[in-house]
């Protein structure tokens, strides 16, 4: 099936980088280290694969995991309309992984979020700061340890009357 | 006499409305209704920069060719009256001033970047 | 604090603020730009005012429950995403939806893209000075939105899209209202393409300004309407069909240059399609419509009935539960007991009913997708609209992100304008349709 | 000077002045703003009340319709767009999310611009309909006809 060959032609190229595959009938997914993100995503890019577009960047915060941060990245190909998912797992302390903003445009944005929200680093970002929250705000609202209803409100507030 | 009852009763109009405002509106002011305004975010930078030569080259040119425009009126009015050579003296007029747009044109001013 | 703009500035350029309450920054972005004269030399983007912690509040939600979230994320076609939600969290269940509820969902969802269409480019053209094309587009708009209001109670916030099916069947006289705002919208596509097509002023103000290639495009993730603008031809509804729209043949209209003006052009060419589908469901609607026969028992009857038997014929509960009715329920929700909650009549007169009514909607209990993870994309108003979902298995997900196809696309926003007029601003931002709730979610 | 018979009738003719000539400024920022669209237009019209008139300032408006969630990165906005309103200047907080946070009670959002500027109109609903919106201009006529007016000599204010 056209699906199989992506994951094995991957493992072929980078056989100590991809832990783990997923087939379908679930999405296809790919769990590689965190180390060769960059190799991994060119290789995608580069025209036999043709995952020419960066779908979509994000992260899952599983505290009770050791490797905390769990990055998925999804890119599509739109010459013949297949997604992947790669995902990779960086540690609790001081997660950070190689920024993609020399690969895709759309990444700038998609790191700066991801930093603002769960504070993961990302080498090589020209401009790695918050993208939603304001200056003054401290903490990374997306982390499950954030509790949902902590306002740090940017002007003191009224009493109303 | 109706000449300066008018200009007394639209002078005196004018000068109400304008004052009225100044006179009734209350007048409560906090430093932020000082700044200008922005668009609620605050501003970038205080006080303008000199802007580039281009905004006033343009708006003397502008005014120039405005007052040439206004001449026209009067013309407008008492050409039938004058009897053929309307034509004439208006074609001098305008070649006078457009020398000076040709000039202008020639010289670059109305070129933008 | 001095931003990045305000770093790299150079001493004699103007800078100067497009706020967020600004009227064509739709009020939720703000643009720094460093000028010289009228010509852009620099800017900064800055989002987020409009960022209200959706994917952090649906954390703490049931599935069910964050329905209401979803039509607030691109409020200008809020049917679209909760189709891309409940089908979503359908493909991860595994749940089949009956074939007239696709219906409905295609049905709805294209009046919804119509509206979004709409709404976008009458801003676009308000903000270059056109108040009359903005004035005939709402006027359209109101039309269709009748339609939304009378099957699903609301005019913009519907959650009418439930996962399993659809809320209610459609209202008796659905077909009339439909071919109404349907000619309507088509008088007024002729009107405003009429104004605005070959206008010498909005040309100039839009066409070869704010030009996109296709492989600039590509890289930065641009999908829907701005990314077939410029040449290539992806939509989630021919790539990967989902619902019925296999069965419709439409095109999918694609610009040459990639300017304002195609992205403009796309989006009228695309409403005339959207139109062209709503007529097509309509005799598949007429087929699978259910035979409900009128009347029935009031709600004392049938109690003072069933103290001897149990009442036959179907008993008339409350005008706001037209529609959703146990007769017509098999044709708009899904069979599967698990997640789907009981027809209502079952629910107050039957114990299974009362049962699987209260272990759908009861804290703790609700629906149980399995565990794993799932990505669902349809194709919204602005492009690919993507659920990301993470289940362990609970009754709340454990992490839901949206793919919102505007954040990609406002973010060439910078590339687009520098170098050029502060007028040009105005269009390519209108022609990006930013909706805030999908930008900053 | 206050109080007598010839200020409140000043104060009446001021009243009725201001009442029927609201210039608002649209602060709007999300899916209400759709709702506000519908409501100016053509088809609800509010400037059959004559409030109609949008202005996009500040200095010339005095009606500030607050449409919209209200984030908390925009308050320091919302705070100075206030201050920056001449006198007389009324608010209408326009939906639930400026009302009292609405359905986004969380880390992000200001929970009811009432906390940062003072409202002399609430309209609930999630977006209200365009006929709750006229029904709260014509409540705000009505309060700008009871309350007494801010003018120069007038000590007594609203």
């Amino acid at each position: 099936m056209e699906q199989e060959n992506i994951l094995t032609a991957l493992r072929t190229a980078f056989p100590e980088a991809v832990l783990d595959a997923s087939v379908p009938p679930t999405d296809p997914a790919v769990v590689i280290r965190p180390g060769d993100l960059a190799a991994v995503m060119a290789f995608l890019k580069a025209e036999p694969r043709g995952y020419a577009m960066l779908l979509d960047l994000t992260c899952v915060d599983w505290p009770d995991r050791p490797d905390r941060f769990e990055m998925v990245y999804h890119v599509f190909s739109p010459a013949s309309y297949k997604r992947l998912r790669v995902k990779a797992a960086l540690p609790a302390d001081g997660p950070a992984i190689a920024s993609l903003t020399p690969l895709w445009k759309n990444a700038d944005w998609l790191e700066r979020e991801v930093f603002d929200m769960f504070g993961v680093r990302f080498e090589g970002h020209p401009n790695l700061c918050r993208l939603f929250m304001y200056d003054g705000f401290e903490g990374h609202p997306l982390r499950k340890d954030y509790p949902l209803r902590k306002r740090q409100p940017r002007i003191p507030m009224r009493s109303t009357p | 006499m109706t000449l300066a009852l008018v200009f007394l009763v639209f002078g005196a109009l004018g000068v109400v409305l304008l004052s009225m405002n100044a006179l009734l509106g209350p007048k409560r002011t906090n430093p932020t209704k000082e700044k200008p305004f922005e668009c609620g975010s605050p501003p970038l930078q205080d006080g303008i920069n000199p802007f580039p030569i281009k905004f006033y080259l343009v708006a003397l040119l502008f005014l120039l060719f405005d007052v040439e425009v206004a001449f026209f009126f009067p013309w407008a009015l008492v050409f039938k009256s004058m009897k053929g050579t309307a034509l004439p003296i208006l074609a001098a007029y305008l070649a006078v001033l457009a020398a000076g747009f040709a000039y202008a044109w020639k010289k670059g001013a109305f070129s933008w970047d | 604090m001095t931003t990045r703009l305000q770093a790299q500035a150079r001493p004699d350029s103007l800078l100067l603020n497009m706020g967020p309450s600004h009227p064509a920054m739709h009020g939720t972005i703000r643009i720094m730009l460093e000028l010289d004269g009228e010509r852009i030399l620099n800017s900064e983007v800055e989002v987020g005012y409009l960022h209200r912690g959706f994917e952090k509040t649906c954390e703490h939600r049931t599935w069910f429950n964050l329905l209401i979230y979803t039509d607030r994320l691109n409020y200008v076609s809020p049917l679209i995403n909760n189709v891309g939600y409940v089908m979503a969290v359908e493909k991860l269940l595994g749940l089949e939806v009956p074939e007239r509820a696709q219906w409905i969902r295609v049905l709805m969802s294209e009046l919804s893209r119509v509206s979004d269409h709409l709404t976008c480019l009458a801003a676009m053209a308000m903000e270059c000075g056109a108040f009359t094309a903005f004035l005939y587009k709402m006027k359209a708009r109101e039309f269709l939105w009748d339609v939304i209001e009378q099957t699903t109670g609301a005019r913009m916030t519907t959650s009418y899209i439930r996962i399993g099916g659809v809320r209610a069947d459609l209202h008796a006289d659905y077909e009339a209202a439909v071919r109404k705002g349907v000619d309507e919208t088509r008088k007024v596509l002729k009107d405003v393409r009429g104004l605005l097509d070959k206008n010498k002023i909005f040309l100039n103000r839009t066409r070869d300004i704010a030009v996109m290639t296709p492989e600039n495009a590509i890289s930065y993730g641009w999908t829907g309407p701005c990314l077939r603008s410029t040449g290539i031809a992806y939509d989630v509804r021919k790539a990967q069909p989902y619902l019925t729209y296999d069965r419709l043949n439409f095109e999918v209209p694609v610009g040459e240059r990639g300017d304002n003006f195609d992205r403009y052009m796309v989006r009228m060419k695309e409403m005339e399609q959207s139109l062209r589908i709503i007529e097509q469901t309509l005799p598949a609607l007429q087929a699978s419509a259910p035979t409900v026969e009128a009347g029935g028992l009031e709600p004392a009857e049938a109690i003072r009935a069933s103290r001897t038997r149990r009442p036959e014929s179907r008993v008339r509960l409350s005008p706001n539960l037209e529609g959703s009715e146990k007769a017509v329920y098999p044709g708009i929700m899904a069979a599967d007991k698990r997640s789907v909650p009981p027809p209502k009549e079952d629910a107050y007169t039957t114990i299974e009913g009362l049962i699987g009514h209260f272990k759908h909607f009861m804290k703790g209990h609700g629906l149980r997708p399995p565990k794993g993870e799932v990505y669902f994309a349809v194709e919204g108003g602005n492009g690919e609209l993507g659920y990301y979902l993470v289940s362990d298995g609970s009754d709340r997900p454990y992490r839901l992100h949206l793919r919102g196809p505007c954040f990609h696309i406002v973010a060439a926003l910078e590339e687009l304008i520098r170098g050029r007029y502060v007028a040009d601003v105005i269009p390519t931002f209108g022609s990006m349709n930013m909706i805030g709730g999908e930008l900053d979610r | 000077m206050p109080g007598n018979f010839l200020s409140t009738r000043f104060d009446a003719m001021l009243a009725w002045g201001r009442k029927f000539s609201l210039f608002h400024y649209p602060f709007v920022t999300a899916c209400c703003g759709m709702e506000y669209m519908s409501a100016a237009c053509a088809h609800f019209d509010i400037d059959r009340f004559g409030a109609g008139w949008t202005r996009f300032s500040p200095r010339q408006s005095d009606l500030l319709l607050v449409v919209g969630t209200i984030a908390q990165k925009l308050a320091p906005v919302l705070k100075t767009v206030y201050d920056q309103m001449t006198e007389p200047k009324w608010v209408i907080a326009f939906g639930a999310c400026t009302v009292s946070g609405g359905i986004y009670d969380n880390y992000a959002v200001v929970q009811g611009i009432d906390r940062i500027i003072p409202v002399d109109i609430y309209i609930p609903g999630c977006p209200p309909r365009p006929e709750m919106v006229l029904d709260g201009l014509l409540k705000l006529q009505e309060k700008i006809k009871t309350q007494g007016q801010v003018w120069r000599w007038n000590k007594k204010t609203s």
